[in-house]
């Protein structure tokens, strides 16, 4: 039986899904992200990757160099879900 | 969980080292190859995840302590913020790549397919987040494997 | 029109993980739809990045100044949002192991506070 | 170049990375001893406070410390390099006056969180996590202040919402923590990935990340309309507007005292996020109606939020009248204060209109009501903080806080009824106290944009004050009751912490005109001339 | 001399007045003055700890003490009750479930999509 929440419900996900379909309508060609491309960032990186962060590994010199702060912020991340699970697995009783 | 049969406890003794070798080839050519301290870390984790399944939580626990593996995790955890500071120290500049071109080592300019003397502090920081990633994984794995070993039998 | 069929998949990934949180009543579904959104906001990530005839962005003996690599940064990114996905993964599902202790059932419909 | 203004330069890394490195270090100090770590902790926490200080107060007298790194009161910081190049590939921190005042929220409410939390947790286990997991929520919500880069804001977001989940499960043992943490860490994911998506929406456009580059090349297609609704729809699900507003008291209620506190200045980190995509990412067609817009967005925006703003106040004093969970009701509180600033700050927005000369001006009340709204930010945070303290030091003392089963508290805990008191008067707007001056702001300019929102906006305060009025009269009046006759005064360390806010609560009271002319106004400017944030980069 | 105090001592003023919380200060203590003074014209004939001071329940025999203190909830009574209507609604709202409050976060996201984007 279709309950008065599930009908909204099914209304609004329709809105949704039109906002994602047209999210995807508009987005540039797959494979072709040059068309819409101003301030070319990634070429940038691909050219003087290995003259600024001295990596063959553009991705590693993102990663680690260019956002190496990101990286922290991920590694603290994992510090975090592991520093929260053992909390939450604790013995209580000293 | 429980342990398994022996069969499984052979196969996994034989292939956890090979495993293990993969896991620090991948982190130790992080900046030369695709892969790096995160994807090698977690080749290693995945390893130690099989003797755990292997052998059982409570065989495991017994052998090595949770906390132990968040002391590892803070040691990799502050290589790398410490990394960054020495960037702040030598190179004025927080996350500075301070080591490239210093004629120290992994000083070199990668060019072409180079050797692994490159990248300034790259591969040195794929080491401490590779250590950071086994460590924690590892942990949680173990930590949650424990607690439902637990609780399936009862005690809580 | 044709060219963009993997967008068509990203929305529908996030569209099924957002149905699985709203309309599942077992926290496991929900926890497997909020992972199901984040592989769709991923493999949205990783697809903006792709060239056509492109080679992973890795300098070798082989790769010229002309070769066509794809963009580094969304894998980046990609890395970044993965790692992320399994610490809130994990957090989660402890979570859940601590509900079931507290509320012997997995129906979201029973787990909430009742005020006395 | 002398060791200060070398000092200051840095700050801006040094605010995030000093919590990082305490956090670190944390569980391996801990193996030592615990009143050590306590008082590592502490310190380490006291440096950032130290260092946002020096960062805000060059960043206000623009240059008074270090010249040569602010330009017209924006400070840049750019990771793993000297200066940005162009492309803008690393990421930078721009840290302009807005900022800087929430960043100074930010240094006052860990502080008090810890000092509190020396007595407050003595006797739990796990103590090593849990001052872990208050660093990293600190150095979290730094980064969400302070960040200029969009995919570095939603790192920053995951830190705080993971390490916040765990915090409010710190009670395993109870049942309805541990749901409510279930709760928030669901919705904070759910609206953190459509905050990625907006993210990757943006950088498949522009192929940029920082957020000055994005708002400088922004043309406003519908991808962009796309982004902006799901920025500013998850980012008011992080923040608790109505009627997203459910998992906030349930989270706000069940987690520590000591926590919540710290969980206050994430949900306005989030609120802070919201005004800085608005304003600034989509400055360009926020105020330049006349060249590209063909229907008035800031009307349409303003109109909704201010929609939102009222369901928010309604329902959080609604509720929060009902309630009979100490804690509970004033997370309800916290809710309707919530739904003041954005009152404010939506009227401020949909004043925005051209004048008879073409030029996109914001209106003297509009401009009075952003500066309520954003003095009402640091008021709310600094007196539901304290109420939520008093409430832990009720739980720490009576180990209830059914309002049903407590009463005459006062004449067994005087100083805590004296900072209720201070936190009662100014939560709901009562002068002589900070309260006051902020939403008599709010009220004034509402009153000129439109009187039916000032005057819904007086009664819901009425209503807040009667709430509290019934706290403190359940609570602390009434005759003693035998189950409690033996309740003593809390610890000094957790009078230390109400008393650190309630002074501060007390100044700014005394003050007001001091706070709002020299942080609140130029963070208000700040908001409104988006263009210096823009050009920063 | 005193100069630093200028910024401390300056009015907030606001587009149709001003607030200045040292002058209502001093009004309050004035206020508060007269009011004592009148205070001090009251029945002189009040004594302590006479029977004057007693609780008196017509004549009934004083509660004990947790049953003398209003719980919590007692309060506003009569406001809940005039305000069912709204507060059956609300209570409705709040309901603990996980899926409602994520189906009120795609609510709110279509509403900002309709208004926003589409028109």
């Amino acid at each position: 039986m279709m309950s008065k929440r599930n009908i909204v419900g099914i209304f609004f996900f329709l809105v949704i899904a039109l906002l994602f379909v047209i999210a995807a309508l508009t987005t540039h060609e797959f494979g072709h992200p040059e068309k819409s491309v101003i301030p070319d960032m990634d070429d940038h990186i691909i050219d003087n990757t290995q003259t600024e962060t001295g990596a063959n590994n553009a991705v590693t010199s993102v990663v680690f160099d260019y956002r190496g702060f990101d990286t922290l912020g991920e590694a603290t991340v994992l510090f975090t879900a592991v520093a929260g699970v053992i909390l939450l697995f604790r013995r209580l009783k000293k | 969980m429980s342990e398994m049969s022996k069969i499984v406890k052979t196969i996994s003794n034989i292939a956890f080292p090979l495993v293990l070798i993969f896991g620090l080839y991948v982190i130790a050519h992080g900046h030369l190859t695709p892969g790096g301290g995160f994807q090698g870390g977690a080749v290693v984790a995945s390893a130690c995840a099989m003797i755990l399944v292997a052998y059982g939580s409570v065989w495991t626990m017994k052998k090595i302590k949770e906390k132990h593996l968040s002391l590892f995790e803070s040691v990799g955890a502050i290589g790398f913020i410490g990394l960054a500071f020495l960037g702040l120290l030598f190179g004025l500049v927080f996350f500075k790549n301070f080591l490239l071109g210093e004629g120290l080592i992994f000083s070199e300019i990668g060019q072409g397919l180079s050797n692994i003397n490159t990248a300034g502090v790259l591969p040195l920081m794929n080491f401490a987040v590779g250590l950071k990633v086994i460590a924690g994984l590892f942990a949680i794995i173990l930590v949650m494997a424990y607690a439902t070993n637990k609780l399936k039998g009862g005690e809580n | 029109m044709i060219y963009n069929i993997p967008y068509f998949a990203v929305a529908a990934l996030i569209l099924i993980g957002l149905y699985a949180v709203v309309f599942k009543r077992n926290l496991i579904k929900i926890v497997i739809g909020i992972t199901l959104i984040e592989s769709g906001v991923n493999l949205f990530l990783i697809t903006l990045g792709f060239r056509e005839n492109s080679v992973a962005p890795i300098h070798t003996a082989g790769t010229t100044e002309k070769t066509l690599m794809s963009l580094p940064v969304p894998q980046a990114l990609t890395l970044t949002s993965i790692v992320i996905g399994v610490a809130v993964l994990a957090l989660m599902l402890s979570l859940v192991i601590h509900i079931y202790r507290h509320y012997g059932t997995l129906d979201v419909r029973k787990i909430k506070e009742v005020d006395e | 170049m002398d060791f200060l203004a070398t000092l200051v330069n840095h700050s801006p890394a040094l605010i995030i990375a000093v919590p990082l490195l305490g956090a670190f270090l944390t569980p391996l100090i801990g193996k030592i001893n615990g009143k050590v770590r306590n008082v590592f902790v502490i310190l380490v926490v006291a440096c950032t406070s130290f260092l946002i200080a020096l960062l805000a107060y060059n960043v206000f007298t623009n240059g008074a410390l270090s010249a040569d790194a602010v330009t017209n009161n924006i400070q840049t910081y750019v990771f793993g390099a000297k200066d940005i190049g162009t492309p803008a590939v690393r990421i930078a921190f721009e840290v302009d006056a807005m900022n800087a005042f929430m960043a100074l929220i930010a240094a006052i409410l860990p502080l008090a969180a810890v000092v509190y939390s020396w007595a407050f947790m003595k006797d739990e286990t796990g103590q090593d996590k849990y001052y872990t997991l208050i660093l990293l929520m600190t150095a979290g919500m730094l980064g969400m202040m302070l960040t200029g880069d969009m995919f570095n804001f939603f790192v920053f977001l995951e830190i705080t919402s993971i390490a916040t989940a765990a915090l409010i499960a710190f009670r395993i043992d109870q049942k309805y923590s541990v749901q409510a943490a279930f709760k928030y860490i669901v919705i904070s994911s759910i609206g953190a990935l459509f905050v990625l998506f907006a993210v990757a929406l943006f950088y498949g456009q522009y192929n940029a990340l920082n957020m000055a580059v994005i708002g400088d090349s922004i043309k406003y297609t519908m991808l962009d309309k796309i982004a902006l609704v799901l920025l500013i729809a998850s980012l008011a699900l992080k923040t608790g507007i109505a009627p997203m507003h459910m998992w906030l008291p349930e989270a706000y209620g069940r987690a520590p005292s000591s926590v919540t506190v710290v969980i206050i200045g994430t949900t306005l980190g989030s609120l802070y996020a919201m005004f800085r995509m608005i304003f600034t990412v989509y400055g360009k067609h926020i105020w330049d109606l006349g060249k590209t817009m063909a229907l008035q967005l800031p009307q349409l925006l303003g109109i909704l939020l201010v929609a939102l703003a009222i369901l928010t106040i309604i329902l959080g004093v609604f509720m929060a009248l009902k309630q009979s969970d100490l804690k509970k009701m004033i997370g309800f509180a916290a809710v309707a204060e919530i739904g003041y600033m954005l009152l404010a700050v939506g009227s401020a927005i949909a004043t925005i209109s051209l004048n008879e000369s073409g030029v996109t001006v914001m209106t003297s009340a509009g401009q009075m009501a952003l500066k309520g709204g954003i003095f009402h930010v640091l008021n709310d945070a600094l007196d539901v903080g304290l109420l939520f303290l008093v409430a832990g030091a009720v739980y720490f003392a009576a180990k209830e806080t059914s309002l049903n089963k407590l009463g005459g508290l006062a004449r067994n805990m005087k100083y805590t009824t004296v900072f209720f008191l201070i936190g009662l008067f100014a939560v709901s707007g009562l002068p002589p106290l900070n309260g006051f001056a902020s939403k008599l702001m709010i009220y004034e300019s509402t009153y000129a944009i439109n009187p039916i929102l000032s005057i819904a906006a007086i009664l819901c305060s009425i209503l807040l004050l009667a709430t509290f009025v019934k706290v403190f009269h359940s609570v602390f009046l009434g005759p003693k009751i035998p189950k409690f006759s033996n309740v003593k005064e809390v610890p000094k360390s957790m009078l230390i912490g109400m008393a650190i806010i309630a002074v501060i609560i007390i100044f700014i009271g005394l003050f007001p005109n001091l706070i709002v002319e020299n942080i609140v106004k130029p963070a208000s400017e700040a908001l409104m001339n988006y263009g210096l944030y823009l050009g920063g980069i | 001399m005193l100069e630093f105090l200028d910024p401390f001592l300056k009015t907030l003023q606001t587009d149709s007045g001003f607030w200045n919380p040292i002058l209502w200060g001093f009004a309050f203590v004035i206020i508060f003055l007269i009011a004592y003074i009148i205070r001090g014209f009251g029945k002189q004939a009040y004594k302590e700890k006479t029977e004057q001071t007693k609780a008196f329940l017509s004549g009934n025999p004083e509660y004990e003490k947790e049953q003398m203190h209003i719980k919590g909830s007692n309060l506003y009574w009569g406001f809940m009750e005039i305000m069912k209507f709204a507060y059956d609604k609300f209570n409705k709202m709040h309901n603990g479930n996980t899926g409602d409050y994520v189906l009120w976060f795609v609510i709110i996201l279509g509403i900002f999509f309709i208004v926003l984007g589409v028109l």
